[in-house]
């Protein structure tokens, strides 16, 4: 059998679950942020095997998959500036501990 | 005779109301008789004027006079409704039985009510109920007749509850009211039943329609009875009695106006107005006159045993008007309103009587009075000869009008006949043991201090004059019928000579009956209560379950106020809609409430400050929302 | 366009309200000053209105006074007034129990400012809905009265004051919310929100059928009416208002579900009322039965009266419902007969609670000596509330019980006539009762000293008793009025 | 290729003042003056926009930066927002002093991703102009750097990146069903698709709820919005105000462009994410409504609330996908509802601002008697309570019919009762905070002060909602015409 | 079976697993270790699928930075030893994931994609910067990514500082 779209998209459905699966069930906020950043990676696999098996000419998906990496880059930064504030006034990145909010 | 004039009649008292109540009790209350002579001048005017309409009458040809109407209310296209009067052979009578009658009380009142603070507000009442009472009798259709109809019934609860702060005429007051406003309710039925049939409120239409036929069958025999519910209430005919002795609680002009002459022979004149309607269906009148009788008896048994002298004087009211509906029933407007027209005078005087009594010891209660007949001569002999015209004695005016319908019922129904033989019996009975019990031995009066301090005397002449005036009347009324003039005028006898009249009768048989029933019965009072010579304690004590009976009304007060109103509607019936009301709808209401409440309560508690709880749920939201698609989409 | 009389009267009362938020630190004498004389003004022009309203027999059906004025054209709605005989009655009754209101609040001294600024606005808004030809204008209005009885009842209040008047609130949104959703629907199967236009809906394929539609509408009205069981905000809100907000809420309040039913429900759907008729019959009169029953059971002076509305309100719905012009005719005269003779009761069951402090039956008694104006008044009152001749109540309810019997719209409508006329005895019941209770008796000791009412008050309730004599003896008055205002709609139920 | 520069120039004139505050802030010492230059950036690019609308509708960059009616409306209304929003800010930027430069700048930028987002119709553009104006409001909402602040910016960074990831991925499979990443092309492809029912393509029907998901987190509808709440008791007040009101708009924005535009034709497929939309609706206003109740803190209050006009305003969205594609009621009934609710919210956090600042607390029951220390707060707060409740004479209560009138329109009667019979609910809870203001006894007599920014803003908000509720006729007007563009 | 697909199975089994050490792993300095290496694994399927440029993007982006910054994040709080806990709703999680897993297992396998037969062009970089700068390209969304960058930055620099 030979490697097709459904393979890629497969896969990428898979690292996607991975990192949900792993966005919901660490504690560790920045074990967390890594997970989301798989996500994005499995979004990447998708779009760039679109990129390749439906418009193989004009190369969208690719370009698309570049602004994914920016923004990625962008949200990581944010992340961790925000991690390292919530550390700094609660000496904790266990996010079970972040519910000073309920109700 | 100028059109406007009957209005007068029945708008002068009013005027008199207003101007009491209007400019006399506000700045003039330190001048409380002033309210008196307005009230008597007014009524005053209107008796001039009855009279004058009386005269008028006679001369009219077909004894009717036309009055123009007033438009009242556009109900509906081409149907309104119109004030008008109807002046008639019967309202000329019932006007001058008003107004005579009530001129007659105003003037005692001055006496009886002097020195009374409410004294402005009395007249104001009397006033507006004698202006009630004389449109009522004039009025031409159902709605007007019912607004006085109402409006008698109004004053009446007023003027029972004149002492209001007593709770008991508080009480008797809203009883009274209550239990007519039964009445009418089937009365207001009546006249909405009238309506759906025939269109029309207007009452001499409704006479020409029954006349003719197309108000007939079943019909017409359930208005009639809607009619005579509401005339039943009025008149505290059976089972509607009960409010009537209480209705004592109000001053006693009160009573011998309102509870005697006047408004509670508004039943009977109402039967007698809607005559034609009765006459063309034979249940109904067959009703009246059942109940009319079984009242009769019914009303004067409870007189026998009561010791308050106005409570016998109501009960014999209440009995007095069950003949005067077995009048109606058995033979016509002619004998019942004959008889309602003596009774006004005597029943008036007994009260006055009643109420100089009071005048003199404070009481009401027989048992503290005695040996009156001495220092109240007048009182005495007016009293005597209302009472033996009450007992239909030869040839006062209750013979006349009462062996009238003893001879028609004995003709038509023979078992209400006895009854009311029976009825004639008692009656002699119970008003000559007052009699004697008031007048005859020795002054047993002892609970009341201040009295006892003065001497007993008699009543002033402003009272004592009316009465003897009344006493007059008692004694006479029932002439007028000797030539068969008053049954003629009312459009029902037969003419004679005046001496025929006068002493024809003693050649009949039923009359010598009637008499010899009535002597017996005061017979049977003089040897109980004058002479002795049966012990009353004796008799009381061999028909204990009887005495009781009587004594107790035969539990219809109990089985009304507390066994109906109280057990099964008020604190019953009553009581599970509240709970209802309470806790299942405002409750269900409160429920839903809270319940959602409880459900924000709960459903914020879902939201644990745990972020990836929220996660989950975003995720869960788009694996649900995919399955629902394909289960659904 | 001549003046736009019911524009001026409508906003007369805003007028002054912006006058007196706008004066700096008024003292309340000026603000209960400027408040009664707007009021009394608007209901003078009102009179005007009445005064000047074509009463010609080709003015039959005609709205007049009619103001229209583009207003959101995207959803074609208007700023249309007018009246007809059915609403101008109406108006001069919230005139005049605006102006009443405003005198029975003389005493207030707690937030005098924003209390009269609410009750202003509450008559606007009550104005408003009777004059409001268009549908989203009149839902405008309709929603506009919630706010200051919300405030009125919770601030000024007694008892439990926040919980009625959010009970109130609540109640009546849902149902304005349902009517909301019906006048869309309207809105939408016909492009109109004119009420005008409407009347007597062609049938048509509607989202819903037009039951439901009628039904949506009703609702909300019923729950201002109010009909059992949708009722038990009323003695609640009743119970815990000011005195003033008592006389406006059964006065005018009630009659904005009456007013609602026959100008939307039965007039655009003629031939679904027809149908649904016999069951709003029967609620009509459990509503007469129950709510008398209920009413006889309560302790409270001013609780009993609240119960009493429901009873009385059920002849309104009977005559509405009964589908014939004399029903209708009555029902609009028992709307005015009841707003201003329970207006009336409120009133005094205020006095008689400021004065003795007291509410609850079994602790009051002969009162009747202390305060003998308020006596013979609340007796006046109380006799026209248990419909005696003479009075207001006498002619609308009798006018409303022939129009019933007489109906041939409704099936078995005279048995169900004749069980409301029973409701009548039971009111006799408790009217005589709660007089007995309050000023029959002997004086109690504990109320010595307690004062009569004084000038302000006198006015007010005589104004009151002046009202029901004259609409009692000469009800033509009005049904001349009225009748304008009920034929054209009864024309649709005939055809 | 024509860049077409004029019809960039709000969103470039804003980026300029953006950086213009940011350098400023770095000389400058009066820092009032930072807020000042950002309203007059605001002002000058709400000239811009003005100066476009009326104008035919344009594009530039390929058709991927829309310049239309929709778009210009929805500029206004962020632009307006976030000039509320720093205005309310005066009283509240003592609290971070240092950074009042970015704090400004931030509003600045994430207001330019929003207006981005209303006006692209590309995939990536919207991508990314989502991304922007998403982390600059983290960054906003966790700038307190308290422990509060922080964590509310933590979850809210947290929960957007799995939405928008989420999101993405969504977006991958709408790319990889049609190849294209414009709008209207997409629509096209999706149109040569032989398809009858979305589940001839599974891929496509995942891709739309994905989609909806994400853009679902942006403007809170259930399941998506449980960050609400806690992230606006977090975040520092305006900041709340500005994300109740711009973002969401945004969100709505956008998924009323991009659903409109991919997926109205054929008409099954814009009826199934219609009711897709009209369930959810039933779900977020019921739900919103229902917790509110039981809240004491009032941020969090309000917090529910918006995902209950969420709710509300799906409604609008649900007729525009239920309603054929000729009408334009259900999006000019959103615009209306938005600009209502834009209005009225931000009015209410400006006055809870000026309270909470002073009394330090959120809690609802601190409240108490504030109408008597501070009376014309509390007037303000209580009207645009009122309003929220859909109560004359508000705006309030014209969106609400406004809004429910698309939804009777397209057959969803039983939507709207759901909705009235929210409202009434949610008279509950508002009085009850209105009650708390005026019936309580107040805890102290000190007065609540308020600076004269503050209150013209409260006032002219007030007015605005006074305005929209009793002549709207103009305004939706102004509605109708920013839709009439998708009808062409 | 190609040269091409044996990479492929490589590279997906190596990024998978690599993805799974990540969350499970209790090390989380080797956690971060095993992102790298999933990046790169992810590069290297871009490679397998002809793009060149944004494999190496990848590596530079996330393996360069991305995972650079998360490294020094994991020693800036000091948390390491605390390690990589699982949370409350692991199994719960479980289920959501393989159920989203499922859900899209199926929207793949049952669309029918319309594969293109044309090959794909190589070298991409040229063909990219005209997709991006060229007529009809994506300039828009590059000019929004670098204001994008400018409020990372910025934020960022917020957040960290003290206060």
């Amino acid at each position: 059998m030979s490697v097709s779209l459904e393979h890629y998209l497969i896969l990428s459905a898979l690292l996607f679950c991975i990192g949900l699966y792993g966005a919901l069930s660490r504690r560790n906020t920045i074990v967390i942020l890594m997970s989301i950043e798989i996500m994005l990676n499995a979004v990447n696999v998708a779009l760039v095997a679109f990129s390749r098996y439906i418009v193989p000419l004009v190369l969208t998906g690719q370009v698309f998959a570049l602004f994914v990496m920016v923004v990625a880059a962008a949200e990581v930064a944010v992340g961790l500036a925000i991690i390292i504030a919530l550390y700094r006034s609660r000496e904790t990145v266990d996010v079970e501990q972040a519910d000073l909010m309920k109700g | 005779m100028p059109h406007q004039v009957p209005w007068l009649i029945w708008l002068s008292p009013m005027f008199s109301f207003i101007i009491i109540s209007l400019i006399l009790r506000p700045f003039f209350n330190h001048h409380p008789k002033l309210s008196g002579y307005t009230t008597i001048a007014a009524i005053g005017i209107s008796c001039f004027l009855s009279f004058w309409v009386l005269i008028e009458v006679l001369k009219a040809p077909g004894h009717r006079l036309e009055i123009p109407d007033i438009q009242w209310v556009v109900i509906e296209d081409g149907i309104s409704i119109h004030l008008g009067l109807i002046v008639d052979a019967l309202t000329a009578v019932m006007l001058i039985v008003v107004s005579v009658v009530s001129l007659l009380i105003q003037i005692y009142s001055q006496g009886y009510m002097h020195g009374d603070p409410g004294y402005p507000r009395y007249y104001a009442f009397m006033s507006l109920f004698t202006g009630f009472m004389l449109g009522l009798v004039m009025a031409d259709n159902l709605v007007f007749l019912f607004l006085f109809w109402e409006g008698v019934g109004l004053c009446s609860y007023l003027l029972i509850g004149f002492w209001f702060h007593r709770p008991a005429a508080a009480n008797a007051a809203k009883k009274a009211f209550i239990v007519t406003r039964l009445g009418d309710f089937g009365f207001l039925a009546a006249i909405l039943f009238l309506f759906y049939h025939t269109g029309t409120f207007d009452i001499e239409r409704l006479h020409s329609l029954a006349i003719a036929g197309t108000l007939a069958g079943t019909t017409l025999t359930w208005a009639a009875l809607g009619i005579f519910s509401g005339a039943a209430g009025k008149s505290a005919q059976f089972p509607l009695h009960t409010w009537l002795p209480d209705a004592m609680e109000g001053p006693t002009p009160v009573s011998a106006l309102i509870h005697a002459a006047t408004m509670v022979a508004a039943g009977v004149f109402l039967v007698a107005r809607f005559f034609p309607l009765f006459e063309h269906s034979k249940v109904a009148l067959t009703i009246v006159a059942v109940i009319g009788a079984f009242t009769a008896i019914f009303a004067a048994s409870m007189g026998l045993v009561m010791n308050d002298i106005k409570r016998v004087v109501a009960y014999s009211t209440i009995s007095q008007l069950g003949y005067m509906m077995l009048g109606l029933g058995v033979s016509g407007v002619a004998v019942g309103i004959f008889h309602l027209f003596n009774h006004a005078f005597f029943k008036a005087l007994l009260f006055l009587g009643a109420g100089s009594v009071n005048h003199a010891t404070g009481t009401f209660d027989i048992r503290e009075m005695g040996g009156l007949r001495r220092v109240m001569p007048w009182t005495y002999i007016t009293f005597i000869i209302a009472a033996l015209s009450l007992a239909g004695i030869y040839p006062l005016s209750g013979f006349w009008s009462k062996d009238e319908i003893l001879i028609y019922s004995f003709k038509t129904q023979p078992f209400l006949f006895t009854l009311a033989l029976i009825t004639v019996f008692m009656t002699a009975f119970y008003i000559f043991r007052v009699v004697f019990v008031v007048f005859g031995g020795e002054y047993r009066g002892t609970k009341l201090a201040h009295h006892s301090e003065h001497k007993l005397h008699e009543s002033p002449a402003v009272m004592v004059i009316p009465m003897v005036i009344l006493a007059f009347f008692s004694a006479v009324s029932g002439w007028l019928n000797l030539t068969g003039n008053f049954g003629e005028f009312l459009g029902h006898g037969e003419a004679r000579g005046l001496l025929e009249g006068f002493f024809g009768i003693l050649g009949k048989p039923l009359p010598w009956l009637s008499l010899i029933v009535a002597g017996l019965g005061i017979y049977l009072a003089y040897a109980m209560y004058s002479t002795r010579r049966i012990s009353p304690e004796a008799v009381g004590r061999t028909f204990v379950p009887l005495y009781t009976t009587l004594s107790r009304k035969y539990w219809f007060d109990e089985l009304y106020e507390r066994i109906f109103v109280g057990k099964t509607l008020v604190n019953g019936l009553f009581v599970g809609l509240e709970a209802f009301d309470t806790y299942a709808v405002d409750g269900s209401v409160n429920g839903i409430a809270d319940k959602t409440i409880a459900t924000g309560r709960a459903l914020s508690r879902v939201q644990t400050g745990q972020l990836q709880l929220y996660g989950l749920f975003i995720a869960m939201g788009i694996v649900a929302i995919t399955i629902c698609f394909y289960f659904f989409g | 366009m001549d003046f736009p009389y019911l524009t001026t009267v409508i906003f007369l009362p805003v007028v002054a309200v912006v006058i007196i938020a706008l004066l700096p630190q008024p003292k309340p004498k000026v603000i209960k000053f400027i408040s009664a004389l707007f009021t009394l003004a608007a209901f003078a022009l009102s009179l005007v209105v009445f005064y000047l309203f074509d009463r010609s027999p080709g003015a039959i059906g005609q709205m007049q006074f009619v103001e229209k004025v583009p207003w959101i054209s995207a959803i074609n709605a208007f700023y249309h007034l007018g009246v007809d005989g059915l609403s101008l009655s109406l108006v001069v009754l919230t005139t005049l129990l605006g102006f009443l209101a405003v005198l029975v609040s003389w005493k207030i001294e707690l937030r005098p400012r924003e209390y009269f600024i609410w009750l202003l606005i509450l008559e606007t808004s009550l104005l408003g809905v009777f004059c409001s030809l268009d549908l989203v204008l009149f839902f405008l209005f309709w929603e506009v009265e919630l706010v200051p009885m919300y405030f009125l009842i919770s601030i000024w209040g007694t008892g439990r004051r926040e919980y009625s008047a959010i009970k109130y609130v609540v109640y009546t949104l849902i149902g304005s919310a349902l009517m909301l959703g019906g006048i869309l629907v309207i809105y939408f199967t016909t492009g109109s929100l004119n009420m005008l236009e409407l009347a007597d809906l062609a049938p048509m394929t509607a989202v819903i059928p037009f039951a439901g539609i009628f039904f949506l509408l009703l609702f909300a009205f019923a729950v201002k009416l109010p009909v059992i069981p949708l009722h038990t905000w009323l003695p609640d809100a009743h119970t815990d208002a000011p005195t003033a907000v008592s006389v406006i809420l059964a006065g005018v309040l009630l009659k904005m579900g009456g007013y609602g039913m026959i100008r939307l429900c039965v007039t655009i759907f003629p031939n679904v009322a027809v149908t649904c008729a016999p069951l709003l019959v029967i609620l009509a009169v459990v509503n007469v039965l129950y709510g008398a029953a209920v009413t006889l059971r309560q302790k409270d002076l001013k609780r009993l009266i609240a119960y009493s509305s429901i009873s009385h309100m059920g002849y309104v719905l009977l005559g509405i419902f009964a589908l014939s012009q004399v029903s209708l005719v009555g029902a609009t005269l028992q709307m005015f007969s009841h707003g201003i003779i329970t207006g009336l009761l409120f009133a005094l069951v205020g006095l008689v609670y400021d004065k003795s402090h007291e509410r609850n039956l079994d602790r009051l008694g002969g009162l009747a000596r202390q305060m003998p104006v308020i006596a013979v008044v609340f007796s006046v009152g109380g006799l026209a509330a248990l419909g005696l001749p003479s009075t207001s109540g006498f002619a609308a309810e009798f006018i409303t019980f022939v129009g019933c019997f007489t109906s041939t719209v409704v099936e078995g409508i005279r048995l169900y006539t004749i069980l409301g006329v029973l409701g009548v005895v039971i009111t006799a019941g408790y009217i005589l009762w709660m007089l007995q209770r309050v000023f029959y008796s002997e004086p109690l000791e504990k109320f010595n000293g307690v004062p009569d009412a004084d000038n302000v008050e006198k006015l007010c309730i005589f104004s009151f008793v002046a009202a029901i004599m004259a609409i009692g003896l000469y009800p033509a008055i009005l049904t001349d009025v009225i009748r304008l205002g009920i034929m054209p709609i009864i024309k649709l139920i005939g055809s | 290729m024509s860049l077409k520069l004029e019809l960039l120039t709000p969103e470039l004139s804003l980026l300029i003042f953006a950086l213009l505050v940011i350098l400023l802030d770095l000389g400058i010492k009066q820092k009032k003056v930072l807020a000042g230059v950002s309203i007059l950036g605001l002002l000058v690019s709400g000239g811009f926009v003005l100066t476009l609308w009326g104008r035919e509708s344009a594009s530039a960059f390929n058709g991927m930066f829309l310049v239309d009616p929709f778009a210009l409306f929805f500029k206004l209304l962020f632009l307006i927002a976030a000039g509320l929003v720093i205005l309310a800010s005066q009283d509240y930027v003592s609290k971070f002093a240092r950074f009042q430069g970015e704090y400004y700048a931030l509003i600045l930028i994430s207001a330019i991703g929003m207006m981005l987002l209303a006006t692209t119709g590309e995939l990536i553009s919207i991508y990314i102009a989502l991304e922007l104006s998403s982390i600059s409001l983290y960054i906003l909402t966790g700038f307190l750097k308290d422990p509060k602040s922080s964590e509310a910016g933590l979850k809210y960074l947290l929960l957007g990146a799995v939405a928008s990831a989420t999101l993405l991925y969504g977006m991958a499979l709408v790319f990889g069903l049609t190849g294209k990443t414009r709008l209207t092309e997409i629509a096209q492809a999706i149109q040569t698709i032989p398809l009858t029912t979305l589940l001839d393509s599974p891929a496509l029907l995942l891709g739309i709820i994905l989609l909806a998901c994400g853009f679902g987190f942006k403007i809170a509808c259930v399941p998506f919005q449980m960050w609400v709440p806690d992230v606006y008791e977090g975040a520092p007040t305006p900041i709340t105000a500005y994300l109740s009101v711009a973002s969401k708009a945004a969100g709505f924005a956008v998924i009323a462009r991009f659903f409109y535009t991919t997926f109205g034709v054929p008409d099954w497929l814009s009826l199934n994410w219609g009711i897709l939309f009209a369930s959810l609706s039933a779900i977020t206003m019921t739900l919103g409504n229902v917790i509110a109740i039981a809240q004491t803190n009032i941020k969090r209050m309000l917090g529910y609330s918006s995902i209950a006009q969420a709710g509300y305003l799906m409604v609008g969205l649900a007729a525009v996908g239920v309603a054929s594609m000729a009408d334009t009621l259900g999006r000019s009934g959103l615009l209306f509802f938005l600009a209502s609710y834009t209005l009225t919210n931000l009015g209410a956090f400006i006055a809870i601002i000026a309270i909470s600042n002073k009394i330090d607390s959120d809690l609802i029951d601190d409240y108490t008697g504030m109408g008597s220390r501070a009376p014309l707060l509390a007037l303000g707060l209580t009207l645009c309570l009122i309003s929220l409740i859909g109560l004359p004479p508000t705006a309030g209560l014209i969106a609400k019919i406004y809004i429910f009138n698309a939804g009777v329109h397209y057959g969803l009667l039983w939507l709207v009762v759901i909705g009235v019979i929210n409202s009434c609910i949610s008279a509950y809870y508002y009085l009850g905070v209105v009650k708390v203001m005026w019936l309580g006894a107040p805890v102290s007599e000190e007065k609540v002060p308020s600076s004269w920014a503050l209150r013209i803003v409260l006032a002219l908000t007030c007015l605005g909602v006074l305005v929209l509720g009793i002549i709207p006729g103009k305004f939706v007007q102004i509605a109708e015409t920013a839709v009439r563009i998708f009808t062409s | 079976m190609t040269v091409l697909d044996i990479v492929f199975w490589l590279l997906a089994v190596i990024s998978i697993g690599a993805a799974l050490a990540v969350v499970f792993l209790q090390n989380i300095f080797r956690a971060a270790l095993f992102l790298v290496l999933c990046f790169f694994a992810v590069a290297g399927l871009f490679i397998t699928l002809q793009a060149d440029f944004l494999a190496v993007a990848q590596v530079l982006i996330y393996v360069g930075a991305i995972s650079i910054l998360i490294i020094l994040a994991i020693m800036l709080t000091r948390e390491m030893w605390r390690g990589n806990p699982g949370g409350r709703f692991q199994l719960p999680a479980f289920i959501i994931a393989l159920g989203l897993f499922g859900v899209m297992v199926w929207a793949v396998i049952n669309t029918s994609w319309q594969i293109s037969a044309e090959l794909p062009l190589v070298p991409t970089t040229a063909a990219i910067g005209s997709r991006l700068f060229g007529e009809g390209g994506l300039l828009l969304p590059l000019e929004i990514a670098a204001v994008l960058l400018l409020a990372a930055i910025l934020g960022a620099i917020v957040l960290v500082r003290e206060k």
